[in-house]
């Protein structure tokens, strides 16, 4: 029992790190999301397992029963997961903008654009017209 | 009496319903391309399930746990043979062939599948 | 005897799950998604069974019907997707 | 045997993780984390959280899985591979982890009812509610009575979410426009399920309200209602098309909806004030104290899932648009 006694916890920790790998990781912006969803709901069963009483019944009062597990993370849990689809629904939202903006939601991809970008821009603001931005960038390739 | 009774024919419906349920998730790993697994999976979501919510009936009793089985049976075969004919349409319209067709929906004929070596 | 319907409902869960890890075409994943989404509509009505509380049968309701909503939501979107990587030999 | 279905719903739910972590094909990976969240909803009401189940349901593996789709739509399908090994990431993680576990280490026992959370409030929750608030469901006697405030600003955060996907994800009317012009919907050649889309869909609804009226003496509440709600309308939005659905649902009319909710919630509150009891104390609503406190947490929840099932439909819908958007009209 000593070891299945923070089984739960151990999972835990482990879905934790598997969702912050993905986040850090990985280059698409949706994958990351996805990460991101798996990171929060580690917290959720973190939450809900501390909430657990072995032997004890769901928070729903009825005379037969006297053990109840702990409402109060429910209740926490409950309104992180509603919070959690709002959060995911921005940040797609901001996804498709990227995509729009980008025409990639891979996250090299629309740095280089942007210090391209921004190059190009001091470059021209140094008297550089956009012929010799050309020529500079086939001699590049 | 009447409990052991009702114990008995609940006990025999689940059982068959689990058994049915594992055999078609069986079906549905081994199988060797997307029309059998479905036919396999549906079997799991008609029969097992029906099987097994009847042998629950049996033990709710006359409570207010009845109905709402009766209607998780009602939706689950509406629903679920319904999800499976739309899965095999779409799957059928993106070009997705059962393994004795060719691409025009057409069975080869016989010589060429008894000459049709794995 | 429920512990045994639960038992066996886990292990159909698990094959539903490798199904779906294994692929190979997609369609075969979103029928594994569905077998699993069934499964467990059968996996919480037999918990509650197990639990001696049949008065959380709404859960399981909730269940089979988001599962029927989230695959006709795959279907839906997928189909144009499909068609686009048709060529690339998917 | 609750242990067991712990125990291994949580090993399924690793395995699930890592596959997520490992494929490339992001439709692969939206549905397995459609299975990651009934997963998860399972083993919540394995650990006796039967609301947190009932919302994981129809939020994560429903709404939210249908979200990630319709966006997977517009931004295309594959990741591409990582051209460097990310040695380091992997280096921070194990870190990580190996901190976490060992922190974990001094903590009580799973199951253990020593614990210090279940010293603190909750055993005065779980006694006094009946008498203070009259609801058997503790966890909508907290939810909506107790922590009243805590959810006013749950509500707040969804309304603001919606107002930034509407800003957002703007629609032209041109689209509007070219969206009415194919009123054929693209799953029109689904008769089947659209004449039994059509006999599930006045359940569903009705279904919803139970779950909203309910939500005192079983598990569901305002949050879970609209959410199954707006998942009804959704299904009929994706079977019978945009411009059918938002006749019958007017964006204009679901964006002031979506701030009704709000209003009614935080009005309740007010008018506790304005008797003379304290902000969202429905103890003066009525003569009789726990009287008071099923009208106001029945008002409550209403407002909460009002603004819910509105807030997710406007959200849907403007994603929908940005498809046909994509689809049919080209970019400037």
């Amino acid at each position: 029992m000593n070891i299945l006694g923070l089984y739960n916890y151990w999972i835990v920790v482990v879905l934790m790190m598997i969702g912050f790998y993905v986040v850090i990781a990985h280059e698409n912006l949706i994958k990351k999301l996805v990460g991101l969803s798996i990171f929060q709901t580690s917290v959720f069963f973190f939450y809900i397992s501390m909430g657990k009483i072995s032997g004890a019944t769901a928070p729903i009062l009825d005379d037969k029963y006297q053990l109840y597990s702990n409402p109060l993370p429910h209740v926490l849990i409950l309104t992180a997961i509603v919070v959690g689809i709002a959060t995911t629904a921005m940040g797609l939202a901001l996804v498709v903008r990227i995509q729009e903006a980008y025409g990639s939601i891979e996250e090299h991809e629309i740095q280089a654009q942007d210090t391209q970008d921004q190059m190009e821009s001091q470059l021209e603001a140094y008297g550089f017209r956009k012929k010799h931005l050309l020529s500079i960038k086939n001699l590049d390739e | 009496m009447m409990d052991i009774l009702l114990d008995i024919i609940s006990w025999i419906f689940l059982v068959s319903g689990s058994f049915f349920c594992l055999t078609g998730a069986v079906g549905l790993l081994r199988f060797p391309e997307f029309f059998s697994r479905i036919h396999a999976a549906s079997l799991t979501d008609t029969l097992g399930a029906s099987l097994i919510l009847i042998g629950l009936m049996f033990q709710a009793g006359w409570q207010l746990a009845l109905p709402k089985l009766i209607l998780i049976l009602i939706f689950s075969l509406l629903a679920g043979t319904t999800a499976s004919h739309a899965m095999g349409k779409a799957a059928l319209q993106s070009g997705l062939r059962p393994l004795d067709q060719d691409k025009d929906g057409k069975e080869p004929d016989e010589e060429e599948e008894l000459t049709w070596k794995p | 005897m429920f512990a045994l319907a639960a038992l066996t409902l886990l292990v159909v869960m698990g094959l539903a799950l490798i199904r779906a890890f294994l692929g190979p075409t997609l369609y075969d994943r979103i029928l594994a998604v569905n077998i699993f989404g069934t499964k467990t509509v059968l996996l919480i009505a037999v918990m509650d069974f197990l639990a001696g509380r049949p008065d959380f049968l709404d859960i399981a309701i909730v269940y089979a019907l988001i599962n029927f909503i989230s695959i006709i939501g795959v279907l839906r979107f997928f189909e144009y997707a499909e068609k686009k990587t048709a060529e690339h030999g998917e | 045997m609750e242990t067991l279905i712990d125990f291994v719903l949580l090993s399924f739910l690793v395995f699930t993780a890592l596959a997520v972590a490992k494929m490339h094909d992001l439709f692969a990976v939206v549905m397995l984390s459609g299975i990651y969240s009934l997963l998860s909803a399972s083993l919540f009401f394995d650990l006796d959280a039967v609301d947190v189940a009932f919302t994981e349901a129809s939020v994560g593996a429903g709404i939210s899985t249908l979200l990630m789709l319709a966006s997977l739509k517009l931004v295309g399908r594959y990741e591409r591979r990582t051209r460097y090994r990310p040695m380091l990431a992997l280096g921070v993680v194990l870190a990580t982890g190996t901190l976490l576990i060992y922190g974990t280490l001094d903590m009580p026992h799973f199951g253990s009812a020593e614990a210090p959370v279940h010293q603190h409030v909750a055993p005065r929750y779980l006694h006094d509610s009946m008498d203070e608030v009259g609801v058997p469901n503790v966890v909508t006697s907290v939810l909506a009575s107790y922590r009243g405030y805590d959810t006013l600003g749950e509500t707040l955060v969804i309304f603001t979410a919606g107002i930034g996907v509407i800003s957002l994800l703007r629609v032209s009317r041109r689209t509007k426009k070219e969206e009415k012009k194919r009123v054929p919907a693209d799953m029109q050649q689904q008769i089947i399920l659209r004449v039994v889309v059509k006999w599930l869909l006045p359940l569903i609804l009705i279904f919803a309200l139970y779950v909203q009226f309910h939500g005192d003496y079983g598990p569901g509440g305002g949050f879970q209602a609209g959410v199954i709600f707006a998942a009804g309308i959704i299904l009929y939005t994706m079977l019978f098309g945009l411009s059918n659905a938002s006749r019958a649902y007017k964006p204009e009319l679901l964006e002031l909806l979506s701030a009704f909710g709000v209003l009614l919630y935080a009005g309740v509150g007010l008018v506790c004030m304005v008797l003379g009891g304290n902000f969202l104390d429905y103890n003066v609503l009525r003569h009789d104290p726990v009287h008071g406190q099923h009208l106001g947490i029945l008002l409550v929840e209403l407002g909460v899932g009002i603004t819910v099932a509105s807030v997710m439909i406007t959200i849907f819908f403007k994603f929908t648009w940005r498809t046909v958007k994509h689809k049919y009209i080209k970019s400037r």
